[in-house]
């Protein structure tokens, strides 16, 4: 099985640290994976999206432009990409930067007010992985443990905030209700 | 009755600029586009955009454009100013592009004394690229490719380029200001409206270098930015008039 | 875009605008703010005047703005 | 044997330093900056340099300096960068030195863009630079293999004392995939009598030079340099095949769209079509006899070449196999990548053709 | 129609002069340094303008800039220098400019040597820099030739943007001989609307460019430039063919050698073997299907190719034939000229394969 | 008894040197090779040859040596220095060499405080291709490619090295000498003595810019073109010590 | 038929000017012509060598390496190119200079002393003329008045000495007896 | 080479001698002159010095020499 993702949203929301973990997981589930951002002077423009592509078999491009899967943290990557989704595919978008419908009904659509939320549990700046606990939560991709102990790997104690703050957060996304 | 004070000017493109929020090339884009229209130029005048994050000025000013390689603005100019000799040529240029790859393109249209007007844009670092080590970059200042501070015995030290050029009997005219505040800003002005004349009179070579903010790639705020090139750019880089063969009737 | 009669005019394009806060910072009478209620279509707070009537048409403001999103009115 | 998820830019960087190389030169250029971001962190960890040049013109002389000086010395580009390189490239093979140099491609021609392309194909199989002169030049396709072919590359260009390119481009530079290092070990350069490091009163003294200004002395020189070549086409030819056993269509392609090719190529597989894929892993030498057998032996009736150009490799196909089968081509540029549906659209009329030929 | 004796260097700057050229950028080299120098003596006296630039770099883009203002403009260099303004190249191709490159070659790689060669073909021909760009490429064999083609390589050059490369070597350079120079008359370049002039407020903005960041558009651009390209191969493909009526060995070679070539032709029929030559005038576009026209019409049955360096046009002779016919090769290198007795040697061993297979 | 006063360096190769007859590139080869000498560091030296009239340097000393691209020798040096810190490494250049094509490969050579030694043969012009104009040539001077005299108003003005050298704070040591008589070869002997005790002392670049004779291209006897550097260099070239970083031990 | 002559000597002797007074009588007499010198740093050396193939026929190859005639001027051209010449050849060498037999009998060798007559008679740096006069008096390759005439073609009247000791010293040549 | 005694003793290489003169020029005593009546294998008239023993091993011919053709020995 092949699942290809793509996430985007603007430069600061923590796009490539987000899906690093979704292409770690992979790696250590021993699955076949591929990691690639978007680059260039778009990236000056202020917005930003990453390619992961997960799959039992060899992966050729790694470049993802029909997504099985969008997570889309802003109005513009919503815009661009919501159309791009595969037919049958999935989309998790932030509702508190986009209020508006989704306007296709061959997708699935979930909205997750994940900036908000960030906020209204004082940890703004981890949207990013509210969206993540989501995902693990729709979608089973990941045994939501293992995925929690890696998302804090690397982070070295002296900064055992955020990691406090990034397991919150997947939680948060991981039991949100619709 | 209301009266304008301030607007666009003509010269500068009707479009949103690519740089980053606070980006002070912004400022200097719309310095040189009032320039253009105050001398009243833009019809015969012929820009050279250089590869940096102002690759795009080609879009940004409503005169003729070029998109010159990375560093060689300068003799892409001459080759221009040498066919169309009335014409008015100008280069925007950044420091990587200016001072490092283009570093003989720069000295050599100096010394040739090459009637066209250089815009030097020095914010000490590789804007474009995300942030590398440029000529220009301070001792000590941490980049992407001087991770651990800039270290002088191993990466050498800062160009002054307006200094270097002054050595150069071609340059009519070299002067170092900054875009920090609206009181440099105006003077940044001046100066580049100065350059514009120096061509047009004939006079050799003329170049501002405009000490100018990166936030992006400096990781500040765009006014703290500000307030770093005050506080670490001016103390290396003096602001002033290095050269000026003008005769003064250019001012 | 005609001037209020009266008081001088700073009109900011929203669309241009990129919230950078430089002409926040130059205002010297601190009448400038980002508006945090607002966003534009690229999604950001664009800058708006506070206080009209107490601009002194200075165009401090605009000389910093990078992306000559400002346009200073004054009356007379 | 533990993997970690590296960047192809961050990969090469890393692998060089396992082979010994303590020196990098270069000057940043999307999509390859990283290679030089990750060496100014990496190197003064293990006691070596990553000196930012003025221009990838002098990054391309101090390789030389340093290759001369016996050096394990590696320098990156992108496309323009590579073009202003090749004077330099030229000389460094004049000189007998080894070196490696990556290019992580871009769109071209001029400043073009700044996605995946192959378009340097030429400039780095057909001219390396003016004269007659060769680099070895290796298109991996994967992250694991720009680590495992970079040991190869500084190992060949040792041996053979030839600059040695890896061509690679935005797609290979930027993407990430698990990878495996350890296995490289530690690895040392060879000793290298005739660099010169200063004769110390101990031997005669060494000159590194491409100047001959008698004419049959240059052309000795010449016919010498490209006898190594030979031994080079001999031994040194890479390449992979997949699926090619019983293949009537024979894909051809390499680096990032050999990877697009399999999947197209398992694609077509599904829908019955007798698919294969030859992947050149060395550009040059192009293993020409092997794509030549590797046809006839599965009887395969077209070919079909796939690149991020306008068809650069098509020529070097053509004549492997001499001009025998009919060769297609597949080729986006600019930065586009093809689709595996594209190239699965191609294939499907190349088998109709041969269908229709059987009938 | 007087004649006067001029050294090829000399005589394509005055021919250049002729075609209102009126701007030469260039930097010093053996041997092509003349052409600088006589312009320097000459442009002042018809109101243009010989510059001397701080390097070759500086020189291929004082011709962009002097291109895109829309004038005539030339540079010329020898083969290290050639390669030194690769990425100029590739940006004025990028561009769509027009211009006139002379690379007067001399023996690679490195320094390599001052004597005539013609290891530069693959330069010329396969890789004008990075990216899939191409410039016409002339390779003339006599002074007369020179003259006459560089007023089709200004005219070509301007008709389809495209920058054109005069291939020409260190024998063609310095040698003299008699030349008609006024049948040229006196030429103009076309209008070029496209030019950045100033718009004078008369016209749009006028943009020269090469950067298409969305690669969709990059592609576009590329793909409308390679139709351009289809027109020239299609149009402005020269050649000459020698004795080749009823030739069973077929010589091919362009430039210098091919004058080599003539003359063991020549020695050959005398001889009584049916040899004959022929001579691509235009390396890029190859006159290929009129090569094979040639052979195929005169029953060739072996061909041979001879050149300044170690074959680097055999791939596109025997890619012209579609690999149909044997193709030997006989080169020299590093300044060195065949001489008329070895080809003839060679055309000799051929001749005698050929008379094996009838019995 | 007979004391030997003069004899052939032992660090000169024993040929025949390829300069003309009275080319006074044959003079500065000496004074390097009895800097070596002196110094004791044959065996750890490392010499880049130009292109340019000395380009067979890598001939003529009997350290090792290299031969660089046309203009790239600082780059070269660069490699090797930095592939080999404890070896002494200098450079040969012309003045087309290294202050036209190879002019970003100097500044930044000396902007890096590079620990490297460059003699640099100052002869304003390109000896080796003919006779061209180089970018020291005088204004009025005529070469083959400025045959109606150096116009700077076209061809621009010659470039002084040694000062816009001076303006980067990697450059240790920088001074002008002569050979156009023997107390100037004296002088010019010690200076370049010094630029190798820079480098040994890690003290940053050395350059020596040594005012050379080039009696073919100038169409001059041996002797006049002595009476030349005199008469018509010195005044635009003053000879003189334009930095002193060393602190004086490397004397 | 077709006449390969080299000629040789030091930079300063004149060898450029007389061998393209050959070329261009050639030209002037319709038939076709080569004429190309050495180049490069040997020239620096000091020695000098020019190629002039004169032919009824497309010339091949303009460089001359086994010459019909050989025209030496110094004793370096002598040794270096006398072993060059073809069987039954033709070798004009200054035996003011080179004082050494010639050491082949399978081509004619013609001796004149020109440099010395250059001298004895006032016209030193001539004898690159009297060497030309010699060669056409042997050889009849061309027309002497006609020769002569484009000896002094282009020399302007300010110069007329040199006019005359060109004609002078062509025909010190042409009537040289051995 | 070994030295006159009584005299100091200047030595001429004569195949290295490129006749360019500026010995001549830089004896203070000028003792050296081209021999015009001899001729090195490349053709050049080497320098040679004249009156031996006048020379005060002051060694300006052998530091102008270009082609380090000149040896001076002092007589101690
Ligand atoms: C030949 C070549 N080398 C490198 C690059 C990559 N490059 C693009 S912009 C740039 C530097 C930009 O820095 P600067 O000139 O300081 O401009 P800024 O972005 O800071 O305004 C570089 C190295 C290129 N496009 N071409
Ligand atoms: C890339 C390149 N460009 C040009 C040349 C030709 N070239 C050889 S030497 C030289 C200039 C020599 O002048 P200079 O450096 O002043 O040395 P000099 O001969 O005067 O000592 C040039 C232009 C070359 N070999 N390579
Ligand atoms: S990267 Fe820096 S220089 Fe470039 S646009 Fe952004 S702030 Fe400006
Ligand atoms: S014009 Fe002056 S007072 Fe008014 S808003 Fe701008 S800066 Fe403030
Ligand atoms: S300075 Fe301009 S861009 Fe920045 S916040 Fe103010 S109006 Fe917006
Ligand atoms: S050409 Fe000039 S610099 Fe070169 S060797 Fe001769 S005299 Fe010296
Ligand atoms: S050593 Fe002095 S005195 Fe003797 S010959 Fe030489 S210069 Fe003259
Ligand atoms: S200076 Fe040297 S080369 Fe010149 S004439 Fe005297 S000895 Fe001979
Ligand atoms: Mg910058
Ligand atoms: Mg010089």
């Amino acid at each position: 099985m092949t699942v290809e993702i793509l996430m985007a949203g603007f430069g600061g929301q923590g796009i490539l640290f987000a899906t690093k973990q979704i292409a770690k997981s992979a790696m250590v589930a021993g699955r076949q994976v591929t990691w690639i951002p978007s680059y260039g002077p778009e990236a000056r423009g202020g917005t930003s999206n990453c390619s992961v592509i997960v799959s039992d078999e060899p992966i050729g491009s790694p470049i993802v432009t029909k997504p099985d899967i969008l997570l889309a943290l802003n109005l513009q990557s919503f815009d661009k990409f919501v159309p791009r989704i595969k037919p049958g595919g999935m989309l998790i978008y932030d509702s508190s930067l986009v209020r508006k419908p989704v306007g296709r009904d061959d997708i699935e659509a979930h909205a997750i007010p994940a900036t908000q939320l960030a906020s209204d549990h004082g940890i703004a700046g981890a949207a990013n992985v509210i969206m993540l606990g989501r995902l693990i939560a729709i979608t089973g991709l990941f045994d939501p443990e293992e995925f929690k102990s890696h998302l804090v790997e690397g982070i070295p104690d002296s900064r055992a905030q955020m990691r406090e703050n990034n397991i919150k957060a997947f939680e948060i996304g991981y039991g949100y209700k619709e | 009755m209301a009266e304008l004070v301030f607007g666009r000017p003509k010269s500068l493109s009707d479009v949103t600029l690519s740089y980053c929020p606070g980006c002070t090339h912004g400022i200097v884009h719309r310095l040189v586009a009032e320039a253009i229209d105050e001398l009243g130029i833009e019809g015969k005048t012929i820009g050279i955009a250089p590869v940096g994050c102002s690759v795009f000025a080609y879009n940004f000013f409503e005169c003729d454009m070029i998109q010159a390689p990375h560093g060689r603005a300068p003799a892409v100019a001459t080759g221009v100013k040498r066919a169309l000799p009335d014409r008015v040529v100008f280069t925007y240029q950044g420091d990587g592009d200016l001072a490092a790859i283009g570093t003989a393109e720069t000295v050599h249209a100096a010394a040739r004394g090459e009637n066209i007007t250089i815009i030097f844009i020095n914010n000490a670092i590789y804007g474009m690229t995300g942030g590398q080590m440029a000529p220009t970059s301070l001792p000590g200042q941490v980049t992407t490719t001087s991770p651990y501070g800039r270290n002088p015995k191993i990466q050498g030290n800062p160009i002054r380029v307006c200094e270097m050029l002054a050595t150069l009997d071609g340059v009519a005219y070299a002067e170092r200001v900054a875009v920090d505040c609206p009181k440099n800003v105006l003077r940044a002005k001046k100066a580049i409206l100065k350059a514009f004349k120096t061509q047009i009179e004939g006079k050799g070579l003329a170049i501002v270098e405009v000490l100018s903010s990166c936030p992006t790639q400096w990781g500040k705020s765009p006014a703290e930015a500000l307030e770093w090139i005050r506080t670490a750019m001016m103390p290396y880089y003096p602001l002033g008039v290095y050269v000026d063969r003008t005769g003064g009737d250019a001012e | 875009m005609s001037a209020k009669t009266g008081t001088n005019r700073v009109t900011f394009d929203i669309e241009r605008c990129k919230s950078c806060g430089l002409c926040v910072e130059a205002c010297p009478r601190k009448l400038i703010e980002l508006d945090t209620g607002s966003m534009n279509s690229k999604g950001l707070h664009p800058a708006r005047i506070v206080d009209q009537s107490r601009c002194i048409a200075c165009a401090l403001c605009a000389i910093m703005c990078p992306d000559t999103a400002i346009t200073v009115e004054k009356n007379v | 044997m533990a993997k970690v998820l590296m960047k192809g830019n961050e990969a090469i960087a890393e692998a060089a330093i396992a082979c010994g190389c303590r020196l990098y030169f270069g000057y940043p250029i999307t999509p390859q900056t990283e290679v030089a971001e990750y060496m100014a962190k990496r190197m003064p960890k293990v006691g070596g340099l990553c000196l930012q040049a003025e221009s990838e013109i002098a990054a391309i002389n101090m390789v030389l300096g340093a290759a001369a000086a016996g050096a394990r010395v590696m320098t990156s580009s992108s496309s323009p960068g590579i073009a202003l390189k090749s004077e330099g490239i030229s000389y460094i093979a004049g000189s007998d030195l080894p070196c490696l140099i990556l290019n992580v491609q871009r769109g071209g021609p001029g400043l073009g863009g700044i996605q995946p392309a192959q378009s340097d194909y030429n400039l780095a199989v057909k001219s390396a630079g003016h004269g007659d002169a060769h680099m070895v030049v290796y298109a991996p396709s994967s992250i694991q293999e720009i680590v495992d072919l970079t040991a190869v590359a500084f190992d060949v260009g040792d041996k053979y004392r030839v600059p040695v390119m890896m061509l690679a481009d935005g797609a290979l530079g930027q993407m990430m995939e698990p990878v495996d290092l350890e296995s490289l070990g530690e690895r040392k350069p060879p000793e290298k009598p005739w660099a010169t490091t200063g004769h110390g009163g101990l031997r005669k003294k060494n000159i590194i030079n491409s100047l001959y200004i008698e004419p049959e002395e240059l052309e000795e020189k010449v016919r010498a340099r490209f006898e190594r070549y030979a031994q080079i086409a001999e031994h040194e030819a890479r390449w992979e095949e997949y699926k090619l056993g019983d293949a009537e269509i024979c894909l051809v392609a390499y680096g990032i769209t050999a990877r697009i090719c399999k999947t197209a190529v398992e694609m077509a597989r599904r829908r019955g079509i007798k698919a294969g894929l030859f992947r050149p892993i060395t550009l040059w030498p192009y293993p020409s006899r092997q794509l030549d057998e590797a046809c006839r032996r599965a009887g395969v009736k077209r070919v079909l070449v796939a690149e991020l150009n306008m068809g650069q490799m098509v020529d070097d196909v053509r004549l492997a196999i001499n001009c025998r089968l009919p060769v297609a081509f597949h080729g986006r540029t600019g930065g586009v990548l093809p689709s595996p549906e594209e190239l699965l659209g191609e294939i499907a009329r190349l088998d109709a053709e041969i269908k229709e030929e059987k009938d």
